[in-house]
């Protein structure tokens, strides 16, 4: 039984190096091929999920330090079945989308080989296995960020991949010096090392800073946030998954795991590293919203509104109590599926209409309905309106603000949630409320069914989460009360 | 005295005498196969050596009917054990390889003196390992250096002449240093041998303090010479560039680490690890390998040249082990020893594969490898192996010896150094991943590039994929040779 | 070299060199000298033979082939004696030793004088080597 | 001090050892190199073999009556050396061989004029 | 520059080797420590355990044979490579 939870992490990956070697050609057996494989995962973590009797797997234990060892609790099973979700709406998109892109062949065997990473991510018990898989992360995404091998994009997925090794060295740095403390890194609920007992509180802060920063590469933290918006140069499905929901996910869920399950929370509060990373974080959230304003190009803007909104979820992490922490792995489920959802339709524009920026979607909304209702509902609930899902998480977000007495953090929230209005809102004004009169029945363009489907299920499932957030909620409260 | 005991010395003769032989045999094909026999069977040899060491420990062998200090003994640990392992099963790997790759840079005539030549540099190289005595080091050393030498220049183009020239005229310096280093030892001990150099170091060490920090500071320099440390590396970059690659190889991935080795035995064994770490000798060795990790690292980036970058990145790895080595406390020189070993596979695997590399496509420049993983494969998947053993990303062999430089670095307090580390493997992912990147990504580079059109045939890349398959092997299960290697530096 | 008086004055005094230094081999463990002086004598004299032989002669005697043969099969004796007798001193099998003989004769010092010869006829035909090579670029 | 004085020969030697080194930095003629590389191999020799010296014995030749133990020099130097200057000499060889080679390729033996005509 | 460097250079470096130097035992001391149980065994034994006479030879041929070997080593790799680097009659091939 315990085996079974290795098999969501090495299954995609062999399905993957398979689907590679065999001698698969035409188009319709290929999608068929990726999407049994990834339906196929989804149950497997369902299975999971069924029996959820916490399973353990030591794949092989190299020395005291080098042993990959796979764990499933709460928050894994959380990552992994969103993950593995989204990655199935994902792939049906991308059957569409993908069309125009060309090279389908190597996208999904990389496609179904980071699934498997991700969620080995999502599974690894202990720190090391989290790095091995951090690090392999970057090398299978790499080649879906170049995918169109243009020379822009050699160049964006060179800065990937010097960011990403750079994060990379730092938490190696980070590891070594843990192992100055303690010995076994597994990962436990209230964090290994305030079970360790005191250590001197300067390298702690320096161990947890390197971290922060090693992770939060992924995580898109400023200063270490530009190769985000650089890599939309990648196709839509990629960067949708890759910047909404794989890589930088995988970052803040690093993040989550090393402070609370490596450092904990007290440990955390005894020195004053957080207050080096609030700053960080706050910057982060700021900047992100205000360059996400400048930007024109309609990608590019929800990259930098990703950067900002992961900046919440940090928060979240690094408050350091129930209620932000449940705030942030709300926005961590809920800006998923809401961002998922802006990046399918924006891709869908693209792909229908070719049309990349602000100021050439006038009056869209008119050609494509749907997608662009979608889009709406979609900002409005990432805003966070009630009763959108954006506004339960903001919500826990101030509590947890507000329960620390950090009311600064509060108007941070509130300042961005403005302005995350100011640049999604014109987005939808230009696309519905402007353009030329329309007297003649404009063409109706909205995208096949193979992409509109997913996008109507995600925008469907983002109200759901808005209106009966308590089933994911109450499950989160667990892994809260779980780790503090 | 039991049989295995005779190994060693029967290793040194079984190579020399074959080399002896190789002049006078007219058949190429011979003199090859010949050569990589002697290789393999002293590989056999210095398997059973190294199962008579772990049963009955180290021993020492004295070479004629005299015994130390009077005669000239061999001593065997661990350390030296592993090692000849290590030396003859590369050294077995590049002579295989170099078998299908010579003929296109070496003429013709010259083939069997070339196979002469390596067969001496080898045994050469096994005696500085074994000897325990300092003056028969040396005579080792002046042997590998002549015949090191030689290997570089026996593809005679005029950059080879100049490099040949310039690799002996300093590494004769080096020699002549290490010989002036034993001078003084000899003048205020009497001996020769290490083991009773160092019973009477014992007693005369505060009478010849600064004699024996300077007889050890020129060690360091001669020997660093040798090993291209990093100020006095200059010879290196041009010899491995020009050399055969078989040569290069070798070179990389052999010659210089024999030196670090005799350079381990003076400090443990010969001065004893105390006596070295009242002198500061060892602090200007961690600040000249840090500085060389970085430098190397450096200049690699800006390089050209295929062969040319490879080199400076051994630059850079020579200085990850005198780094670890200045470290100055055990897990320091347990992880020097180990990253001895990986960037012996690593090294010579890239070389070779480079060597593979200019021959198909003609060319020596980093720029115009676009799309070579589409034409070659398999040769890009070994170098894959290596280029990420050498970034140091887990499951690589490279990947341990780094985390073992950052255990040192933590035991010896001197956590700064995690920078360096961190650092240089950044920069290391700086110039080895655009080739894998140009030659399997992007659009102009793989377009109308056929596939598998430029591959060798898959038995010529044996040697190199059971190299790779080394790397990932001991990248994967390091426990056993880490144990060993802590044993060795332990039994010294 | 041109002259008739070089040359004959050559074919005289060349056998009394190489007399010299094979005397100088055979007592290498008698007096001072040894293999290597006695080599380099005798490497001088194949050095003046070929000086005073060169115009005359197409090839002066010793061929590249004979010089590497001579070379490689003495190393070998060389190599081979002393290693039979590291081997039997230093693993103690056992095996039969060769007398030491008396002080002070020729026959003495138990393998001295075959490795002294050994490494006579190296030195010889390595000086003879470097002469030839540095002089024609070709022996 | 005084014990440089007194260590003149070793003193002689090393400063001839500086000699050599710096005729092997500061020329740029390769033969006027390999000459510097020869004299510090002799200073090297020279200084060990004083080593070996002790004030009126006779050399370790053992012709007539043996004298005892303290009746010669102390041999090891010496036969070191003898190994030590073989080696010098056939590193010169191979040194002045590459040198000439050197001159077939570049048409001078100046490393300054070398290194601009170089290869790379 | 080049040659003020060296110079620089080599007077530290001779320096330095003099400090070690005025340190070292007396020239031509019969009590120094080189002239130890190693040179007097040698001195002592060597005809009866080699039989030369001439004790020299007798190391370097008998005690420390391995060192000559060594030696005749360097002589035959030195010959090797300049056959290798010089040999016209390889040129051509």
């Amino acid at each position: 039984m315990d085996t079974l939870i290795f098999f969501p992490v090495l299954f995609p990956i062999a399905a993957a190096v398979v689907f590679n070697l065999a001698p698969i050609t035409t188009r319709t057996s290929r999608n068929r091929f990726a999407a049994s494989v990834v339906i196929a995962n989804f149950l497997l973590v369902l299975i999971l999920l069924g029996s959820l009797s916490l399973p353990e797997f030591r794949l092989i234990q190299i020395n005291q330090i080098l042993d990959i060892y796979f764990k499933v609790d709460k928050l894994g099973m959380l990552f992994g079945l969103l993950v593995s979700f989204l990655w199935v709406c994902t792939a049906f998109y991308s059957f569409e989308y993908m069309k125009h892109e060309g090279r389908e062949k190597s996208f999904l065997t990389f496609f179904m080989a980071t699934l498997g990473v991700t969620l080995g991510i999502a599974f690894s018990g202990n720190l090391f296995t989290l790095y091995l898989f951090y690090e392999f992360l970057t090398l299978v995404t790499f080649p879906l960020v170049i995918h169109n091998g243009s020379r822009e994009a050699m160049q964006v997925g060179r800065k990937y991949l010097v960011y990403s090794f750079f994060g990379a060295a730092l938490v190696l740095a980070g590891i070594a010096l843990l192992y100055l403390i303690g010995s076994d890194f597994s990962f436990a609920g209230h964090g290994v090392l305030s079970a360790v007992g005191t250590v001197n509180n300067d390298l702690l802060l320096y161990i947890y800073i390197l971290f922060f920063i090693g992770f939060g590469v992924k995580a898109a933290v400023v200063p270490l946030h530009s190769w985000l918006p650089s890599a939309m140069v990648a196709p839509t499905p990629v960067s949708s998954l890759l910047h909404a929901v794989a890589v930088v996910k995988s970052g803040v869920f690093a993040l989550t795991r090393v402070t609370y399950y490596i450092f904990g929370a007290q440990v955390l509060r005894s020195d004053n590293s957080i207050y080096f990373a609030g700053v960080l974080v706050a910057l982060t959230i700021l900047l992100g919203s205000v360059l996400a304003f400048h930007q024109d190009n309609l990608k590019k803007r929800l990259a930098y509104s990703t950067i900002s909104q992961l900046g919440y979820i940090i928060l979240g992490l690094i408050l350091l109590n129930r209620d932000s922490l449940t705030g942030g792995l709300m926005h961590l489920v809920s800006h998923a599926v809401i961002k998922i959802t802006l990046f399918f339709c924006v891709g869908a524009i693209m792909y229908m209409t070719g049309k990349k920026t602000i100021h050439e979607i006038k009056g869209i909304g008119r050609e494509m309905p749907v997608t662009m209702w979608c889009f709406s509902i979609a900002s409005v609930s990432l805003i966070g309106i009630p009763p959108s899902n954006g506004f339960v998480s903001k919500w826990y977000l101030a509590l947890g603000g507000l329960h620390e007495n950090r009311a600064i953090f509060v108007i941070i929230l509130l300042t961005s949630a403005i302005f995350t209005a100011a640049y999604l809102i014109p987005i939808i004004i230009t696309a519905f409320f402007s353009g030329e009169d329309d007297k003649q029945p404009v063409p109706r363009k909205d995208p096949p069914k193979n992409m509109l489907v997913p996008i109507i299920f995600l925008t469907v499932l983002a109200v759901l989460l808005g209106l009966f957030p308590n089933f994911v909620l109450d499950f989160i409260k667990e892994i809260a009360v779980e780790v503090i | 005295m039991a049989v295995e005991a005779n190994f060693p010395l029967l290793i040194l003769l079984i190579l020399l005498i074959s080399a002896f032989m190789m002049p006078v045999i007219k058949n190429i094909r011979t003199v090859k196969l010949f050569s990589l026999s002697a290789m393999l069977l002293s590989l056999v040899l210095s398997v059973f050596t190294f199962k008579h060491v772990s049963r009955a420990g180290t021993f020492v062998y004295k070479v004629g009917h005299f015994a130390a200090p009077w005669g000239i003994e061999l001593k065997i640990g661990y350390l030296e054990s592993i090692m000849s392992i290590m030396f003859t099963f590369i050294a077995a790997l590049i002579i295989w390889a170099s078998f299908y790759s010579i003929e296109h840079e070496v003429k013709e005539k010259n083939i069997g003196l070339y196979y002469t030549l390596c067969g001496l540099l080898i045994a050469s190289l096994l005696g500085i390992v074994y000897s325990n005595d300092i003056f028969n080091c040396f005579v080792f050393i002046e042997i590998s250096s002549i015949a090191a030498s030689g290997i570089v220049v026996v593809k005679d183009n005029k950059e080879n002449i100049k490099a040949a020239l310039k690799y002996l005229i300093l590494s004769s310096l080096g020699s002549g240093l290490v010989l002036m280093g034993i001078a003084f030892l000899y003048s205020v001990t009497g001996n020769l041998n290490m083991d009773y150099i160092h019973q009477e170091l014992v007693n005369v060490k505060d009478l010849y303090h600064n004699t024996l920090i300077i007889s050890l500071g020129l060690f360091t320099v001669g020997l660093g010479v040798k090993s291209a440390m990093f100020p006095v590396h200059i010879w290196l970059p041009d010899a491995h560039t020009y050399a055969p690659s078989s040569s290069s190889a070798m070179l990389s991935a052999l010659v210089l680490k024999a030196y670090i080795i005799l350079f381990i035995k003076i400090v443990f064994r010969l001065y004893g690890i105390d006596i070295v770490n009242s002198m500061p000798v060892l602090d200007i060795v961690l600040v000249t390998g840090a500085a060389g990790m970085i430098y190397g690292s450096i200049m690699a980036i800006l390089q050209k040249d295929l062969k040319r970058m490879i080199a400076y990145s051994s630059v850079a790895q020579i200085g990850y082990i005198f780094f670890g080595m200045g470290l100055g406390n055990f897990l320091g020189f347990v992880a020097a020893v180990f990253h001895i070993i990986s960037h012996a596979l690593t090294k010579s695997a890239l070389f070779l594969i480079a060597g593979n590399i200019i021959h198909q496509t003609h060319s020596k420049e980093i720029g115009s490898l676009k799309g070579i993983g589409i034409e070659m494969p398999v040769t890009m998947g070994v170098f894959i192996a290596g280029a990420l053993s050498m970034v140091g990303i887990p499951l690589f062999i490279g990947f341990n010896s780094k985390w073992n430089f950052a255990l040192a670095i933590i035991d010896s307090n001197k956590i700064l150094f995690i920078a360096v580390l961190v650092a240089s493997s950044v920069l290391n992912a700086v110039y080895y991943l655009p080739i894998i990147i140009n030659g399997f990504f992007g659009e102009e580079n793989i377009k109308d590039k056929v596939f598998r059109s430029k591959e060798k045939p898959v038995q010529v890349l044996l040697p190199e994929l059971i190299l790779a398959f080394a790397i990932v092997y001991f990248g994967i299960s390091s426990k056993g040779i880490i144990d060993l290697i802590t044993k060795s530096i332990a039994g010294l | 070299m041109k002259d008739e008086i070089l040359r004959e004055i050559g074919k005289f005094i060349i056998p009394f060199i190489q007399m010299f230094g094979i005397y100088v081999i055979f007592n290498g463990h008698l007096s001072p000298g040894g293999g290597f002086s006695g080599g380099t004598v005798l490497g001088v004299s194949l050095i003046l033979h070929r000086l005073t032989e060169e115009p005359h002669r197409a090839s002066t005697g010793i061929s590249e082939k004979a010089v590497i043969g001579f070379m490689c099969f003495s190393l070998m004796l060389y190599g081979i004696l002393k290693g039979y007798s590291f081997i039997s001193g230093g693993g103690e099998l056992g095996l039969l030793e060769i007398p030491l003989g008396t002080p002070g004769r020729i026959l003495s010092g138990g393998m001295l004088l075959p490795l002294n010869i050994a490494v006579g006829v190296i030195v010889c035909f390595t000086i003879y080597t470097f002469y030839t090579l540095f002089d024609k670029g070709e022996i | 001090m005084e014990r440089l004085i007194t260590n003149y020969y070793e003193t002689a030697s090393i400063i001839l050892f500086g000699i050599g080194f710096m005729t092997l930095l500061i020329h740029n003629n390769l033969i006027k190199k390999i000459i510097g590389m020869n004299i510090m191999d002799t200073s090297i020799f020279l200084f060990f073999i004083a080593k070996g010296y002790i004030s009126g014995k006779e050399a370790p030749i053992i012709k007539g009556a043996y004298k005892g133990v303290e009746g010669y020099i102390n041999p090891v130097p010496t036969a070191l050396m003898l190994t030590g200057i073989v080696v010098a000499v056939s590193v010169t060889a191979f040194a002045l061989a590459l040198t000439i080679k050197v001159y077939d390729k570049y048409g001078t033996i100046e490393l300054n004029e070398i290194l601009e005509k170089g290869g790379d | 520059m080049k040659k003020i460097l060296s110079v620089t250079l080599t007077i530290v470096f001779i320096g330095i080797l003099l400090f070690a130097l005025s340190e070292c035992p007396e020239f031509g001391n019969i009590s120094n420590p080189a002239n130890n149980y190693v040179s007097h065994r040698y001195i002592d034994q060597c005809v009866k355990d080699t039989g030369a006479i001439n004790i020299i030879t007798g190391i370097i041929l008998d005690y420390r044979a391995f060192d000559t070997f060594g030696e005749s080593i360097v002589l035959f790799a030195a010959a090797i490579s300049v056959i290798v680097v010089l040999n016209k009659s390889r040129e051509q091939v």
